[in-house]
């Protein structure tokens, strides 16, 4: 219906429905590897270390941080703005695709969704345990209570930020279960497991696939996806609230919401992209996200690279034009020069200066090359926070009050278990999930495969 | 009351005995943890003090077993029938620790002394306060403080210890064998008396009186030059210039809160008002009058005499006196001389050093520029520091040859603090008889036979005669904690005059009134305005100027090489008599900003020449260990290092922190001086310790921080130096309308030019506000709890830098940055103007602190209360006492700041309510105005016409802090004026 | 749904929609169809119609009025606080209720597609041809009691013509 | 908050409303006719502890007369402190001191006018004159309130009930959530979901309902009614004999604390009133050795509020002029007392929002723009939440 002939051949190897379907249930088939085990092995440890983290740092105090008056948010900031940026890759990709017909997303989004959640649930976890009075996080909530009743402060960004991710978290996981949906009814029906076909057959939610429904369900992931588009941008430009509605040199700045936006699309699409080459190598999924995908992402991360630079450039310049010393000082002596010199050139060449080699065929083409950029971009994201937090906070408005600012042990160990988790969700939905959207890939299989698909299993 | 008192204690004990035996374990109501059961035996009903701790609920019922002081003091401001829980009593008192002096009002609650201001009635202090005399309270529940009198290492009882003293005496007293009374200088005329009465009973008793921090040469000199062994009472609010040769008059000398007063009263600058006086301050080290100084000139103490030998030929050939050879120097005089000179009878020159050679050249000077008998009040003579190092020198030497017998130090710790310890203790070992009478047990009541130990001084009644003819009183605020007894008490007892002191102290007065003002009508209505003003000024006759006789004046060779050392007290801990006082180790000091330790200040240049860093650690004359602090402001060839610390008896705070260095004390002229001995310092390769500083950034980055100017510029125009008031003022545009107060809109303003920054405010808000202590490796880590700071800038030139001291608490803005940020309200705007903190509501997201551009707002990252961790006063049944019963003490993982003392204020909008009537200007004052000894920080309502804030703010000088943010502070300050040339 | 039913079962895509248009053009009436994806021309055909997107719209309307009716309720009439010098009635209200209509939006937009759905976790069904959700389509037409054998007879007729791999009359119950 | 069925309706409430309004009527009445002897009427509530004005020796001598017996100098003196009179060596306090069993009358913080007045009273009879009819009209109140001495008892009571009630109801709700669960997954007996989902629904309601309203109870002590180690009654004392709050609790208008008496209170009136009217001696012998003793009685405070409250009886009484009833309920009708209010910041501020404050306090002439929007009808009374009642630092630091 719609040509997709721009991108080529969006499926290959001549696919039949009952291919596809048996391709991507394969891996939630077959016997479970050995590195499977050992990478779930690795993970759990990573997430019992961040446990113990977190307990730790819950039952004696914030203080078991590396922060200080001064630099009063740290680390745990640091990576929750940098899992949300993360988080945001399955839902720019599904949603702002899905409203763009670009077919060549269903190979993919399911996956980055999945990214979604995993980042999502990590980061989450960050605000939560950040608080130094976690047992009375749920003054945050404007609940009626018998205190006058007495509400919340609706101006503060943190308010935002509760209401805004927790938005964010529900309308990505709906988005994410429902498109299951059809999946799970899909293993229901062809397993002979009988343990499987309760428990997908609990989780199909009782689905059919007759036309009403599948009308219902389109209407509903469209309907869906369109109130969650706005999200994408909402969430991140609150994130970025925190930050730009303050005071502090190199907070204080209107374009922080476009920037944070381009950043996390940019950081989630990093990520979909070393998740995605993982995931293609392991379970050989060439033909399902094949190189044309790949070489779609890269010409994204080279245009958005492009966006990520100007930002920076911007910001300097704002910082010059707005002739404020505290802004001048926070850009010229404490990030481009200064005791942060390291994180801000390390942000800027990884965003700005690496993604660039994508402008080569070459480079693109190479899929080692490609992974390794987007360990760099990944790294270079995480900098750009830890660039926005640490040296605006440690070297504001007065200098008496410098300080500096370096993680301990337990902030380290939180930031691996959140890894874990993040890891250990991913392992989980490799084995139990279909990883691809079958109904959906088999909705373009017609339009992209050369001959019919319509042969049985080969 | 008081007889049922008595009746309740002894029934308490035993009800409390029985209960303990038919249940094995104490009454939970009356179980104290911390505390060991005997150690608070037979003040059993102390307990129910112990079970209020701070926390604001002060149970009632305690009202049947609360107590008094034993007699009723009758208290300054108004007279209660009774003590009233919730309602706090204020007695006038007087701080005396042997070394400084201060007039104070006590605030008790319940019974408990709580915190101590300033009395404003004193001639003297006029209602400032010191860091010491501030944290002293906390002194009283010390938990280093002995429960008994100890007779060899173990707690006996009184009955025991004066059986045995006692009997020693008189045998001595037979066989006149002699006995020698140690004490601190005492300035109580009755304890004078009583030691004369003493002596007269056993004249075996010699008494000597020992300052570990000796001035006895100012007295040596003007008994050469005037006969009089006296020290005089400088006036620095008469001086329009000032020269000051390492006399440190703001921070330590003599008398600081009472110079401070002094010197700041000629500063002020308000009201069109454009005269000031001009400070040239000459020293070894940078301290914090040198960092007030308009003038400041680094010089090696030998050059001291020098310098001040050619200045004296400057002012000598101008007044025609004769001129002596003085070793020519490199350092600038002529400004001083001239300004000297042009101020003839309105200036004054002080030294701080104790060398008979330069105090006599001070008083050469003095007397040529005619200041005697102007600034210099020799009827009227400080009686501090009455100790003379000739006469402690002398007792050791027969302590060492085994001719004393009895051995009675009161309120002195030669054991530590004198040059030569070692043969000290020698000496005490050899002397059969050794009583100390201390508070607790330090290094030398831990080598005596008995230890009489002693009240706390707001557990005793004294007198003071600071100065002659100005007296101070001393009234306990508490009833004795433990089993302890007054110095006085003992030799009253022992010299079988009485019971007690206190009686004795009131004939003594009756008679003094009777004899020296009989025309003073009734001795009982005297003796009780006394004890409520808790000061009294008497007029001596003058006895007429004294005739100057000229003495022959000489200067030492300056040295060229070699590092000469600085010893110093800190603001904090002075010189070790404080050192176990958790807040006062923790106060950062007002010039480095380091807390809980000591170091070396190394000049910038021998730094760089030497390769030394910050925090590098040096070797002292090959035995001393200690880190470096590359000092601004430090001249070349000296090295500073701070007294007090490395004691090894102070308690549990104050134990081995930092070095004991009063073996470096330079007592090669027969004085016992702090400066001038050569030292080296070597270098340790690789080894660092870090030193818990709070401030890691010293410049200003040309930021329009602390605003100042000149006062040239500032004549010409009021505005200058705070241009850019006006410009920020204009650019303030906003979306919202501003915020409308009605009736009250409280107000704080800083004057920077009076600010000495001498961090009494720091201290009075800790105490206030109930502000844990955290520690060495909490402050490492940049989390100092303190509501109110003291930041300090240099200016850019290392080697003699301006210093800028800078008092900022919360500046409780209109348009606070950190009201919106708060996600559940628990910081929001009140209709007074304030910037409230509900703690209860607080779930520590920290955004707040982030977002305040002051960074005043403070985190609690542990549970500074009943950890172990944190074994400070907060830590401890005894030390909770401190707390104020007002103040929440804030939970883990909450975030606190200043709040403008809102119990204060809340207390005295109250007290206006009930008495019906409006609001006085200045009747609430917070901790911090109360107290300042300079007058820099007054509160008040904005709104109410005429009040002081309101008018403070019209100046020209009036700015606010990062007032470009638009924030719109409630708190404001005026810029510093230097009264310099250029 | 409890009923007898023909049902025709195709491998095809193309060919499926072929014999729909061809049952169509024959009058017959189509009961359901089955699909493993969905067939975007089918609903036209079959004149399928949802009033989801109404319903979405009017959850945001709610949320936002509600939304905003909360807020200033709560922070000018109930329990006015003071923050930082801003209005009680702040513009930082337009960044809650935009959120807060996504989220009601979304919320009950699902809820209403489980609800017109009658999909539940947990609930069990029974297909009449199990392959449809992998690589089978399936046409449903109902047998009618009234229907007679000669109507039958089309119907199968028509499915065998236009493709069916398979035609097999059961009772479905869905 | 609570729905129908638990919530406790204070009957007490109402009942302290109408007692405290007839009682605030009739002061306002007395107050505009005669004001000072009104007043005295007040002060003399401390006296009548001891004294009656003709009606016998009580503790002290019958007042009756006294103001011709004694010279109005001399009783003033002695009214403010007696015993200071005693030891001065007065030759009548002396004899009166010993005629009266040694028994120390308390000093009193009364000034000159005050006792004049008290004396004008005296000299009345114990009336205040004009304000007879309003007297009498609060005297008709006080036997129906001693009539029903079981009022806090039925609070209590309906208390007990109603938490019974509540923890029956939330146990049947949470099973029913259950069975309805079950049965809609797997049992499917009943053919009806929407049964199933308004079961659902309803029982998910009330439990969270009950978990709110016990959360919220969570370190409350509303109904707290410890045992006291002395069977003290303030139905007795402060109903039936009448004496005023202040007389015991006498620091509630200078301090935060309203304050507990000391047992030298008790004995005022105890070393001659031996035997009580309930309890016979036994009770009052435990105060009176604990007197002889020295061993202060240890109350359990009933009223607490938590650490991070700042709450003071001196604004509240003497500035608010709240009176005790307001927040301590009836207590001269309980035998034993008992938190009858939540103390809750909820309940504080509710009455602060409707609190009037006294504008002829010149204190609060300094709320000019107060005044202003007052003169210009903007608001008709100014309640405590315009003048800042309704925010954080004036209860919370």
């Amino acid at each position: 219906m719609y040509n997709t002939n721009v991108r080529g051949i969006l499926i290959q190897g001549n696919k039949t429905y009952s291919d596809v379907t048996r391709d991507i249930l394969k891996p939630l088939d077959d016997k479970v590897p050995l590195w499977w085990w050992i990478t779930v092995f690795l993970a759990t440890g990573a997430l019992l270390w961040g446990v113990w983290g977190v307990y730790y740092t819950i039952a004696t105090g914030i203080g078991v941080w590396g922060l200080n008056n001064n630099v009063a948010w740290g680390w745990a900031i640091i990576n929750f703005v940098w899992w949300i940026g993360i988080g945001h890759a399955g839902t720019a990709f599904s949603i702002f695709l899905l409203i763009l017909r670009q077919k060549w997303r269903s190979t993919i989004n399911r996956a980055a969704e999945a990214m979604t959640i995993f980042a999502v649930m990590a980061a989450g976890l960050f605000p939560l345990i950040h608080m130094g009075r976690i047992w009375d996080g749920f003054f945050i909530f404007p609940y009626w209570n018998t205190r006058g009743p007495l509400w919340d402060n609706f101006n503060s960004p943190l308010f935002w930020d509760v209401t805004a991710i927790s938005t964010y978290f529900m309308a990505s996981f709906v988005f994410w279960y429902v498109g299951m949906i059809p999946d799970f009814a899909t293993i229901r029906d062809r397993t002979t497991s009988k343990i499987k076909k309760k428990v997908y057959g609990f989780f199909s939610f009782g689905w059919l696939g007759n036309a009403r429904g599948w009308l219902r369900f389109e209407t509903t992931a469209l309907l869906l996806g369109g109130m969650a588009a706005p999200l994408v941008v909402s969430v991140h430009s609150i994130v970025s609230m925190d930050f730009s509605v303050s005071v502090v040199p190199g907070w204080h700045t209107t374009i922080f919401p476009p920037y944070f936006v381009i950043g996390a699309i940019f950081s989630g699409f990093g990520m979909v992209l070393t998740l995605m080459i993982i995931m293609r190598k392991i379970y050989k999924f060439q033909d399902y996200v094949t190189d044309n995908h790949l070489d779609a992402i890269t010409r994204i991360l080279t245009f958005i690279s492009l966006i990520m630079g100007t930002a920076y450039l911007t910001e300097l310049f704002t910082a010059w034009y707005s002739g404020s010393e505290y802004e001048l000082f926070t850009f010229m002596k404490n990030r481009v020069t200064g005791d942060y010199t390291f994180a801000y050139w390390t942000m800027l060449t990884c965003n700005a200066i690496i993604p660039q080699l994508f402008w080569f065929k070459k480079v693109r083409k190479n899929i080692t090359l490609v992974f390794i950029i987007s360990l760099f971009i990944n790294v270079g994201m995480w900098f750009e926070r830890y660039v926005i937090v640490v040296t605006s906070l440690s070297k504001d408005f007065l200098p008496a009050t410098w300080a500096t600012y370096s993680p301990t042990i337990t902030e380290i160990s939180i930031y691996v278990g959140t890894l874990g988790l993040f890891i250990l969700g991913v392992m989980l939905f490799f084995r139990f999930v279909p990883t691809i959207a079958i109904a959906e890939v088999k909705g373009i299989l017609k339009e992209t495969s050369t001959t019919k698909p319509s042969e049985d299993e080969k | 009351m008081e007889k049922q008192y008595w009746q309740s204690l002894e029934e308490y004990k035993k009800l409390k005995d029985q209960s303990l035996r038919e249940n094995e374990e104490p009454l939970p109501e009356f179980s104290i943890e911390g505390l060991e059961e005997s150690e608070i035996k037979g003040k059993s009903s102390r307990r129910d003090f112990l079970k209020m701790l701070g926390f604001s609920v002060g149970t009632v019922a305690l009202v049947s077993s609360c107590q008094m002081p034993v007699r009723k003091a009758i208290p300054f401001l108004n007279q209660p029938e009774d003590l009233i829980p919730g309602v706090p009593n204020f007695y006038a008192s007087t701080f005396f620790d042997g070394i400084d002096y201060c007039s104070i009002l006590v605030k008790t609650r319940e019974g408990r002394p709580i915190k101590i201001e300033g009395n404003d009635m004193s001639s003297l202090t006029k209602g400032g306060t010191s860091v010491r005399v501030q944290a002293s309270v906390l002194n009283l529940y010390d938990d280093a403080r002995l429960r008994n009198p100890r007779k060899v290492e173990v707690d006996s009882d009184w009955e025991t210890v004066d059986r045995d003293i006692l009997m020693k005496l008189e045998e001595f007293s037979k066989k006149n064998e002699k006995v020698v009374l140690l004490t601190s200088t005492i300035i109580s005329p009755a304890t004078r008396k009583l030691i004369t009465d003493f002596t007269g009973k056993y004249p075996n008793v010699e008494w000597v009186q020992y300052d570990a921090v000796s001035y006895s040469s100012i007295r040596h000199a003007h008994k050469q030059n005037f006969g009089k062994n006296v020290i005089p009472f400088y006036r620095f609010d008469k001086a329009d210039v000032i020269v000051s040769f390492n006399a440190d008059f703001l921070g330590n000398w003599l008398l600081p809160v009472t110079f401070t007063k002094q010197f700041v009263s000629n500063r002020h600058l308000m009201k069109g008002k454009t005269k000031m006086s001009r400070l040239f301050q000459y020293e070894s080290r940078l301290s914090l009058t040198g960092s007030n100084a308009d003038y400041r000139y680094g010089i090696r103490p030998s050059e001291e005499s020098a310098i001040l030998l050619n200045l004296y030929n400057e002012i000598a050939k101008a007044t025609g006196n004769p001129t002596y050879y003085a070793p020519p120097v490199s350092i600038e005089i002529k400004q001083a001389a001239k300004d000297l000179l042009a101020a003839k009878g309105k200036s004054l020159v002080v030294s701080g050093t104790n060398n008979e050679r330069i105090q006599l050249i001070v008083n050469a000077i003095n007397e040529a520029l005619g200041n005697y008998g102007k600034t210099l009040d020799l009827d009227h003579p400080i009686n501090l520091k009455q100790g003379d190092e000739n006469k402690m020198t002398a007792l050791v030497d027969e302590m060492k040859a085994g001719k004393i017998n009895g051995l009675m130090i009161y309120n002195v710790n030669p054991a530590y603090d004198y040059p030569d310890r070692e043969a000290f203790i020698a000496g005490l070992n050899k002397v059969p008889l050794k009583v100390s009478f201390a508070e607790t047990l330090d290094e030398t009541a831990g080598l005596c036979n008995y230890v009489c130990t002693t009240h706390n001084y707001l557990e005793s009644w004294d007198d003071a005669e600071p100065i002659t003819g100005t007296y101070s009183f001393m009234q306990p605020a508490i009833r004795p904690i433990f089993n302890t007894r007054q110095f006085q008490d003992n030799l009253v007892k022992w010299a079988g005059l009485g019971t007690d002191y206190a009686k004795y102290l009131e004939k003594f007065w009756e008679q003094k009134i009777a004899n020296e003002y009989p025309e003073t009508v009734k001795f009982s209505e005297f003796w009780t305005k006394l004890k409520q003003d808790g000061v009294l000024q008497l007029d001596q006759k003058s006895s007429g100027q004294p005739e100057f006789i000229s003495q022959e004046l000489s200067a030492e060779d300056p040295l060229k090489e070699g590092l000469e050392v600085v010893l110093y007290e800190k603001i904090s801990i002075g010189a070790g008599k404080h050192t176990n006082n958790p807040w006062l180790l923790e106060l950062p000091d007002p010039i480095t900003t380091a807390t809980w330790d000591n170091y070396v200040c190394v000049p910038v240049s021998y730094a760089r020449e030497h390769n030394l860093n910050k925090e590098d650690v040096v070797i002292v004359n090959g035995n001393i260990e200690l880190p470096v602090i590359v000092q601004p402001g430090q001249p070349d060839g000296t090295v500073s290092i701070a007294l007090g610390f490395g004691r090894t008896a102070a308690g549990k705070a104050g134990n081995n922190v930092g070095k004991n260095v009063f073996p470096l004390m330079n007592t090669s002229n027969g004085r016992c001086n702090v400066s001038g001995t050569p030292v080296t310092i070597e270098k340790i390769e690789g080894k660092t310790y870090e030193l818990a500083l709070t401030q890691m950034h010293h410049t200003m980055e040309g930021r329009p921080i602390f605003r100042e100017t000149t006062l040239k510029d500032y004549i010409k125009n009021p505005a200058s130096g705070n241009e850019r008031h006006k410009i920020d003022e204009e650019k303030n545009v906003t979306l919202y309308s501003m915020v409308d107060f009605d009736g009250i809109q409280w107000g704080l303003t800083i004057d920077l030019n009076s600010c000495t920054g001498c961090a009494n405010c720091v201290i009075a808000c800790q105490s206030e506000n109930n502000i844990p202590v955290i520690g060495k490796d909490q402050v490492r880590r940049r989390r100092i709890m303190h509501w109110m700071r003291i930041d300090r800038y240099y200016s850019d030139e290392p080697e003699n830098p301006d210093v800028y001291h800078m008092p900022i608490m919360c500046q409780q803005c209109d348009n606070a940055p950190c009201e919106n940020v708060c996600p559940v309200a628990a910081t929001n705007h009140s209709n007074e103007g304030l910037n409230q903190m509900a703690y209860n509501r607080c779930i520590g997201t920290r955004y707040c602190m982030n977002n305040c551009p002051y960074r005043v707002r403070r985190f609690n990252w542990y549970e500074y209360v009943n950890n172990n961790s944190y074994d400070y006063n907060m830590n401890s049944e005894l030390g909770k006492m401190v707390l104020n019963p007002d103040v929440i003490v804030r939970q883990r993982g909450v975030v606190e700041k200043c709040t403008y003392c809102v119990q204060r204020l809340q207390a005295g909008k109250l007290q206006a309510k009930a008495e019906n009537r409006e609001l006085i200007d200045g009747e609430i004052q917070t901790a911090c105005s109360q107290s300042c000894p300079a007058d820099a920080i007054r509160f008040g309502n904005l709104l109410q016409k005429g009040s002081v804030v309101s008018e403070v703010n019209k100046e020209e000088r009036m700015y606010h802090l990062l007032e470009e943010l638009h924030t719109l502070p409630s708190t404001s300050y005026l810029t510093k004026v230097r009264n310099r040339e250029a | 749904m409890k009923n007898n039913s023909i049902i025709g079962i195709y491998k095809d895509e193309d060919v499926f929609l072929e014999a729909i248009d061809e049952l169509l053009a024959n009058n017959i009436r189509i009961y359901d169809v089955f699909s493993p994806f969905p067939l975007h021309g089918i609903w036209e055909k079959l004149k399928l119609k949802t009033r989801m997107p109404y319903a979405t719209f009017i959850y945001g309307a709610i949320g936002t009025a509600s939304v905003f009716a909360f807020l200033y309720w709560t922070s000018v009439v109930n329990y006015p606080l003071k923050f930082g010098g801003k209005p009680l009635n702040t513009l930082s209200f337009i960044i809650i209720m935009f959120v807060l209509t996504i989220f009601v939006g979304t919320l009950f937009t699902f809820l209403t597609y489980f609800t017109i759905e009658k999909m539940y976790p947990g609930k069990k069904v029974k297909l009449p041809e199990p392959r449809t959700t992998s690589d089978r389509f399936a046409i449903l037409i109902e047998k009618k009691p009234e229907m007679d054998e000669k109507e039958l007879e089309k119907i199968t007729g028509l499915l065998e013509k236009t493709g069916a791999i398979e035609i097999k009359e059961q009772e479905v119950d869905y | 908050m609570i729905i129908k069925g638990f919530v406790l309706k204070n009957p007490l409430k109402k009942r302290g409303l109408i007692v405290f309004s007839l009682f605030v009527a009739s002061l306002f009445l007395s107050f505009s006719s005669i004001a000072q002897t009104a007043e005295a009427e007040k002060n003399f509530a401390q006296c009548k502890a001891c004294h009656t004005i003709g009606g016998g020796k009580l503790v002290g001598p019958d007042l009756k007369g006294v103001t011709e017996k004694r010279d109005e100098a001399w009783l003033i003196k002695f009214i403010q402190n007696s015993q200071a009179m005693v030891q001065a060596g007065d030759a009548d306090a002396v004899a009166v001191f010993e005629e009266n069993f040694k028994i120390p009358m308390p000093s009193h913080n009364l000034t000159d006018e005050q006792v004049k007045d008290i004396l004008l009273y005296i000299k009345n009879g114990g009336k205040v004159a004009g304000a007879a009819e309003e007297k009498a009209e609060t005297e008709t109140v006080q036997p129906e309130q001693v009539a029903q001495p079981s009022l806090a008892e039925q609070v209590v009571e309906e208390e007990a009930r109603g938490r019974k009630n509540m923890y029956i109801t939330f146990v049947v709700m949470i099973v029913l959530l259950i069975i309805s669960l079950i049965d809609i997954f797997w049992t499917k007996i009943l053919k009806y979901r929407w049964i199933h989902i308004v079961v659902i629904l309803t029982a998910l309601w009330i439990v969270s309902e009950v978990l709110f309203f016990e959360a919220t109870a969570l370190g409350r002590q509303q109904y707290y009614q410890p045992t006291q180690p002395v069977w003290f009654s303030h139905k007795v004392h402060a109903g039936q004999n009448q004496i005023d709050c202040m007389y015991c609790h006498f620091t509630a208008d200078k301090s935060m604390h309203a304050g507990i008496p000391s047992v030298a209170v008790c004995m005022n009136c105890h070393s001659q009133v031996k035997k009580g009217k309930i309890t016979g001696e036994e009770e009052i012998k435990k105060v009176t050795d604990a007197y002889a003793n020295g061993t202060p009685i240890r109350w359990i405070k009933v009223h607490n509020l938590p650490d991070h409250v700042y709450f003071n009886h001196e604004q509240h009484v003497k500035v608010g002029k709240v009176d005790c009833e307001e927040c301590h309920g009836p207590v001269e009708e309980m035998d034993v007392v008992m938190q009858v209010n939540t103390l809750g910041m909820g309940w504080c501020i509710d009455c602060h929002r409707t609190k009037e404050i006294d504008l002829n306090n010149k204190f609060y002439g300094q709320y000019t723009k107060l005044h202003e929007k007052l003169k210009n009808g903007e608001i008709a009374n100014p309640t405590v939440i315009d003048i800042g009642g309704e925010e954080c630092a004036k209860c919370h630091y």
